[in-house]
């Protein structure tokens, strides 16, 4: 099960692919089958579940585009 | 006698400015008077741009068109801006990949055409920008894709010779597509 | 379900609006970084900043923060007038290198010399991007630009300026890093970097100057990824990063 | 108060002390150094702010820099330097920042030369930066003008928003008259600033100084609203003064220290029975066109001295509606203009032996 | 030769290659930038000097430095960059150097735009920098005039051993036209550079390159000289066109661009009947005030047209010694006056609706 | 009698007319040391001097070489522009410490950036004697001038800049060396780097900039021996003498 | 009513300046009007220096002197320069410690200083100026040397007040001068 | 006797006193008698006898005013 979770901006995001080549478990891709308004190809995300959280995809897109939410196990 | 105007807009890097030379430089190899205008959008990168091409037998005054003859519409942004200004009778080519649903003037000549899809088609979404001038040439009759082609050959030079085919398969695609 | 922990979202130094840059150009990491050191050290509603010409000139739209445009190469200066009439208020300045290695570095040199209480953001991409992408001072040996357009021949045009290294020979200054956003972990010791420059601001300690190594995607006609990794082949060489003058670490005599 | 006797740039330098002046940034150059060498010693006292930049460059953009902070602020340096200033100052108009800058006049083009000159007319007056701007330009005649103005000048560019040019020779800047620096100036109805950017958000919404916009119809908008406000200043504040002007058969035009030669010189004329006015424009910009509709109808010629080669003529023929002949005499370089040339020159003037 | 299709700013670039330019120094601002592009690639290839400045201000005064050494040489900029020049603009008039300044003029003040605009007249012909002196402004309308302008302004700026200046807007920067580069243009007829300092004193005396003269009777002396020069322009070397002249009853002023966009509309006005002709300054500096007094008879309006808030207006008013009324239509910040906003200016003033 | 062999006269380099220096002023040192440089090496007939805007702007009279008077802090790209086209002319610029430190140390930099290959005579006298003694950037600390009334205050005017420490920093730089004129023998070194500077230049080496510790002793307010005592007593501690570069000798890699 | 326009010239370093300066300032402390105009020579250094003081109990137009009704004149460029300016029946107060052997006009009052030599004998050369000061005072009465040295005491504080005995005695020994 | 002697052009001389302090032998003064053209008290020698020629005050002199020969005694 995931870790975390990104959030995309789909609007902000550029296309640009940057974040891509640093998610650790290469999850990211761009979504070829959509424009956003701006006409760029926005970033997607190809599996979530295997997201770990690490937010190095958000701290490396210039265009603040992902938030990123890690989940914190219960105590109990 | 030739006289035409065109403007041809879109987004940066759809090859607007591109296709805009490529008239003038035909003009120009048929030593016709002709004048190519750029504009940029206020936007630094991504935003919109295009370009005012007149060709003329007689001198060409105002660098500005006011009433276009045809314009090349490459997205949405650019039929909005231009679209009104378009002559009355004239022509409007719309890349309908992009520009759908679209409310369009019942007073000029409509060409759609799928540019980026069959851009895509041909293998390189680059020349979206051929396809639409392929079908241009081919309703106003302005040059021959010949002409177009020959001066796109002295251009595309070195590296970019590999690209000479390819563009001339879009130009081809173009004109069927207004068939 | 789980709890959720924000490990990232937009910072609230930075304004809704889109930024003007290229797509995959680091000069929006970099306003990402300058946004949340101001919040974090809570100097956001006490801070002007001055936007200079280049491909930032519009930041004045994207900070949260007072803004001033300023005259090409002149930021510095603008920061200095209102530093001295308002010393209470964060000043820094964000300049490309055109702007501040070349045109500007009077300006920038100066506002050093006299010791002046602001921050000075310099992003070296080695090239003018807004401009279309001539020559800087900073542009590598070889690099090909439209200025220099069988690359740049030290025979004639001289070999890049350093500037980190000659700042730090400023008795006036107080600190002097250059960092670089290549990689999650660097993009960290940048920030670091920021806040040390900020914080030394807000004790009233002088000029700091964070010198970034940035890149420009479009004229260097590279992917944004290819850039960076350029830049971390070829710039990071010839520009090394690190502390390159640090008075409040004693290091001074 | 009564009256003390100053150099012309120290007691401009304590005029912009009594002004208010928050701050003053400039260059060192002949010959106006006695103004800040003053402010380097009495800003502090007040706790005011006084930089010596590294250029006027640097100068005139620091001035950009707190006027958009909200400062009073001042700049000062003579022709060379202000050259220099040319961009700052397109910044500051385009802008819509106050600010004061006090241009001491020397001989030009190029480094020219130290003496007293009025070869910055057209810099002056009509822009030297880029862009469609103007300056208020005030041309004081004696220090106890130059101080009167510098004080008001303050008020002046706060209201309108804009830079405002003090323009005098090097002979104001050098003399030393006797000057009450405490005379009632009239106060201008100001608003608050509420659009400058000096960082403190906590009770406001974020501000931009800023004299970019790159959409056309944006900057077309702005530049119309930069020109109402030049409108707004031809319309309503020309000022100038007439001196002996009734029944005058000749009016000598001239501003600045060379109306003060003038006055002696009309002095002379009267005693050969030559009625001879004067019109001396106060701001040459905006030109006091409406002072020439106002000229008495015996007013048969006028007659333009400048220390230069005849810069404001341009002017005058704009402003000459009723088509009076117009007479030029200038001196330049330094050399400034003896009351016995101008006497001369209007004898030949009056004589009809040469008419232009 | 037969024409070839350029980007204005490379047709000018080509241009001053074929003039002799032997270096060229600047420094990057749109819209002018694919002019030095050029010549970076173009000028090693003749064993010419290119130098991108770290400055505007460093590119002229390299520009005074080689131009002092006898050397044809070049710089170009726009609208901010040019207010940047002014000192160095004015050293080289006041030491009398030749040399080509281009300006590709956009929006102001400040920062402004990157639109063509010509919101620069004022700074280039009644000198943005200090002192009496003026450059020879040359405003071509068509790649292929801007071109053969180029070729020959070379030669201007020796023979006056002026600066001269060519004052295009965007527009002309950025166009693309078919131009033939190899026309004949007027050779002037020069004198050796025996003036120069270029270090070579074997055969000669020393020579000295100088804009200070600190005896006033020096400086004076010096200017007279220049304003001899200036006034030589003014009597001999106005340039400008009419265009569609005869009969005219009305006559639009207009240069640069804008007078093709005059162009265009007098072609629908004689449709609709009215007789508009064009008056066409090709030198702004000196104005071309000989051509009002050859105005046919049958004018009787007169309608200045120009991308500013009207700076031309007064050189217009000046010239007008008929005193016919002078209407203005401007738009500014970067937007192009449409051919129907013209032609219907034209017809409400020919409507006798509206006069100014 | 003897036969005479002589020791000392006035350069060839010299015209005959009278230095417009105040008595004493050691600017007058410096002159005859260019001068006799430019003699010995057999280059004052193609050479051309950049005088700068300073108490030394009218040495254009002074120098029997072509001479160009350059804009105030712009002879360094003066020099460029004439170099650029006169490739076998020797071009030197004379500059003061505000001429070139303060509004002209933008061209100074970029000139050595480009690796120029001209040589810049710097006289730093810690003043701005032309103008009547005004703080320079090269004014010490607590030195009384007519704009630091109460002596220069590092607080609100900054610590004095080190030109050729900064200088040295540039990699385009050939050869930066500070000397003084104090005493015969320190003038006989300071004469030694002139030549090693115009022999750079002569074999088309690049970039030299000798900086001379010079006197005002009228805006300093003193006797020229005192003034030249003063000096060495406080410039040279904190102006030390010596080579900052030198690429000739290898010691750059 | 008072009306004086006196031009004191020299070389620079000779207190002409202050000379001038203080004649404006006891005009100042007796509310007069008055204005005082300097004028350097292009020579940087050790040239020639001048400057103009109008003295008026109307208002003070031109600050330029024309036609000077005395001249102080401290050396011999000077006295070229000037000399031709002086109004018929003027004074021409010459130091002819330094200028000796000249043509002198014949239509104005010449006084005869040896400003330098009475100046060394009192022990301080550079009060020669005040020694000048104290023969035109005398000779035109514009003031007494009190009041001038009342200004000067206002303005010699601190470590100049010493100065002012030999400055009293300087303007004494020039008004015996003329005596 | 003399080992060298200065020459001193007095119009030049701008009485600076400079050159006095570096005569190693301290034979130079000011001539307080007399004033040259500019005005300034030329520099004099008050006992030539003792110069060694050594160059030293002007190589100091600012204003090129001295020129100094030494006297080369004859080989026989
Ligand atoms: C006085 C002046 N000169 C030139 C320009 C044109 N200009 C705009 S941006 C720029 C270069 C910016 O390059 P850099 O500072 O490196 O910023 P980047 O775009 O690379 O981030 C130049 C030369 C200008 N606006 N003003
Ligand atoms: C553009 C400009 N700014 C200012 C001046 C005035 N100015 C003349 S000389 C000088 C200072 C010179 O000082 P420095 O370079 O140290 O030379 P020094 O006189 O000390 O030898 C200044 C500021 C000028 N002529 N031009
Ligand atoms: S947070 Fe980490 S794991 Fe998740 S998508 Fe981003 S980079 Fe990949
Ligand atoms: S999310 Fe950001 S980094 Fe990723 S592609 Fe979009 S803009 Fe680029
Ligand atoms: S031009 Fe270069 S620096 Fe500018 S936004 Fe684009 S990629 Fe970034
Ligand atoms: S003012 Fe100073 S630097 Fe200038 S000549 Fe005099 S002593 Fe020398
Ligand atoms: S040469 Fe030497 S010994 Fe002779 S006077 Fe000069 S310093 Fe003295
Ligand atoms: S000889 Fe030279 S150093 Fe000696 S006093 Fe005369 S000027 Fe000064
Ligand atoms: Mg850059
Ligand atoms: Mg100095």
């Amino acid at each position: 099960m995931a870790k975390g979770r990104i959030i995309i901006d789909i609007e902000r995001c550029k296309g640009c692919s940057l974040c891509i080549s640093y998610c650790p478990v290469n999850i990211l891709k761009l979504n070829e089958t959509t424009t956003n308004i701006k006409g760029y190809t926005p970033l997607m995300s190809i599996d979530p579940d295997k997201c770990i959280g690490c937010g190095f995809c958000a701290v490396m897109c210039p265009d603040s585009v992902i938030t990123v939410e890690r989940f914190i196990k219960e105590a109990n | 006698m030739i006289s035409e105007k065109v403007i041809i807009a879109g987004f940066g890097g759809q090859g607007v400015m591109l296709m805009g030379q490529l008239l003038s430089y035909t003009a120009t190899a048929k030593d016709l008077n002709t004048l190519w205008f750029p504009s940029y959008g206020p936007e630094t990168r991504g935003g919109t741009a295009n370009c005012s091409i007149t060709i003329s037998e007689s001198n060409v005054n105002s660098p500005v068109i006011s009433t276009p003859d045809s314009i090349i519409i490459m997205n949405k942004p650019s039929l909005d801006k231009f679209q009104p200004k378009l002559k009355s009778g004239g022509h409007l080519f719309l890349n309908t990949s992009l520009v759908k649903d679209v409310v369009l003037r019942e007073d000029v000549n409509v060409h759609n055409v799928d540019a980026n899809d069959i851009a895509i088609e041909l293998g390189n979404l680059k020349v979206a920008n051929m396809v639409m001038l392929g079908a241009y040439l081919e309703v106003t009759k302005v040059f021959d894709a010949e002409s177009v082609l020959k001066v796109l050959k002295k251009k595309f030079t070195g590296s970019k010779a590999s690209l000479i085919e390819i563009n001339k398969e879009a130009l081809e695609a173009g004109k069927k597509a207004v068939l | 379900m789980n709890n959720v922990e924000i490990v990232y979202k937009k910072s609230e130094g930075l304004t809704d609006k889109y930024l003007s840059y290229c797509p995959g150009c680091t000069h929006g990491i970099i306003h990402k970084l300058v946004a949340e050191t101001l919040v974090e050290l809570d100097l956001i509603d006490r801070t002007v900043g001055i936007s200079s010409v280049g491909c930032s000139v519009l930041n004045y739209d994207f900070f949260t923060c007072d803004m001033q445009q300023a005259a090409h190469g002149r930021a510095p200066a603008v920061a200095t007038g209102i530093k001295r009439v308002r010393p209470n208020s964060i000043v820094f300045t964000y300049q490309g290198d055109g702007d501040l290695a070349s045109i500007g570095i009077a300006e920038a040199i100066h506002a050093a010399h006299r010791g002046e209480n602001i921050t000075i953001v310099f992003v070296n991409n080695a090239i003018y991007g807004m401009t279309g992408g001539q020559m800087a001072p900073t542009t590598l040996i070889g690099q090909k630009t439209t200025t220099s357009p069988n690359g740049r021949d030290a025979k004639t045009q001289g070999l890049p300026l350093k500037i980190a290294e000659m700042m730090a020979t400023i008795p006036g200054a107080t600190y002097i890093e250059r960092v670089s956003v290549h990689n999650p972990s660097h993009v960290r010791k940048a920030k670091k970097a920021l806040i040390k420059a900020f914080s030394i601001q807000m004790e009233n300690k002088g000029f700091t100057l964070i010198e970034f190594i940035s890149t420009c995607p479009v004229n260097w006609g590279m992917t944004p990824k290819d850039a960076v990794d350029w830049a971390v082949d070829n710039m990071i060489p010839y520009y090394p990063l690190g502390v390159y003058k640090d008075k409040t670490a004693g290091e001074e005599k | 108060m009564s009256k003390v006797l100053m150099k012309g740039n120290e007691a401009m330098a304590l005029a912009a002390i009594k002004a208010g002046c928050e701050a003053f940034y400039g260059y060192p150059i002949t010959p106006q150094n006695e103004l800040p060498e003053y402010l380097s010693k009495h800003m502090p006292l007040y706790n005011r702010v006084f930089v010596q930049a590294e250029s006027e460059i640097a100068a005139i953009n620091m001035v950009y820099g707190a006027a958009g902070a909200g400062a009073r602020v001042l700049t000062s340096s003579s022709s060379p330097g202000i050259a220099l200033k040319q961009e700052g100052i397109s910044y500051m108009a385009g802008s819509e920042l106050p600010g004061v800058i006090i241009n001491v006049m020397r001989g030009g083009p190029g480094l020219g030369g130290i003496q007293p000159s009025q070869a910055d007319y057209k810099q002056i007056t009509r822009g030297g930066g880029n862009g469609d701007y103007y300056l208020y330009s005030l041309a004081p005649e004696t220090l106890q003008e130059a101080v009167d103005l510098i004080k008001e000048s303050f008020d002046i560019a706060d209201y309108f928003r804009n830079p405002v040019m003090i323009a005098v020779d090097g002979l104001i800047g050098q003399m030393m008259e006797p000057v009450d620096l405490d005379r009632e100036v009239p106060k201008w109805d100001l608003k608050p600033k509420t659009w400058i950017a000096d960082g403190n958000t906590k009770n406001r919404k974020k501000n931009v100084i800023n004299s970019l916009y790159l959409d056309p119809q944006d900057l077309e908008d702005h530049n119309m609203k930069l020109k109402e406000k030049y409108d707004e200043m031809r319309a309503n504040h020309q000022r100038y003064e007439f001196i002996n002007m009734e029944n005058a058969e000749i009016v000598i035009i001239a501003y600045g220290s060379v109306s003060r030669i003038a006055r002696s010189a009309i002095e002379i004329l009267s005693e050969k029975g030559i009625k001879c006015g004067i019109l001396r424009p106060i701001t040459i910009f905006p030109y006091p066109k409406k002072a020439f509709s106002k000229l008495p109808l015996t007013v048969k010629n006028l007659l333009v001295v400048e220390m230069s080669t005849g810069q404001m003529l341009d002017d005058v023929i704009i402003s000459n509606e009723r088509g009076l002949p117009i007479s030029f005499f200038g001196r330049v370089g330094g050399i400034v203009p003896e009351v016995e040339e101008i006497v001369e020159k209007v004898l030949e003037i009056v004589g009809g032996e040469k008419h232009e």
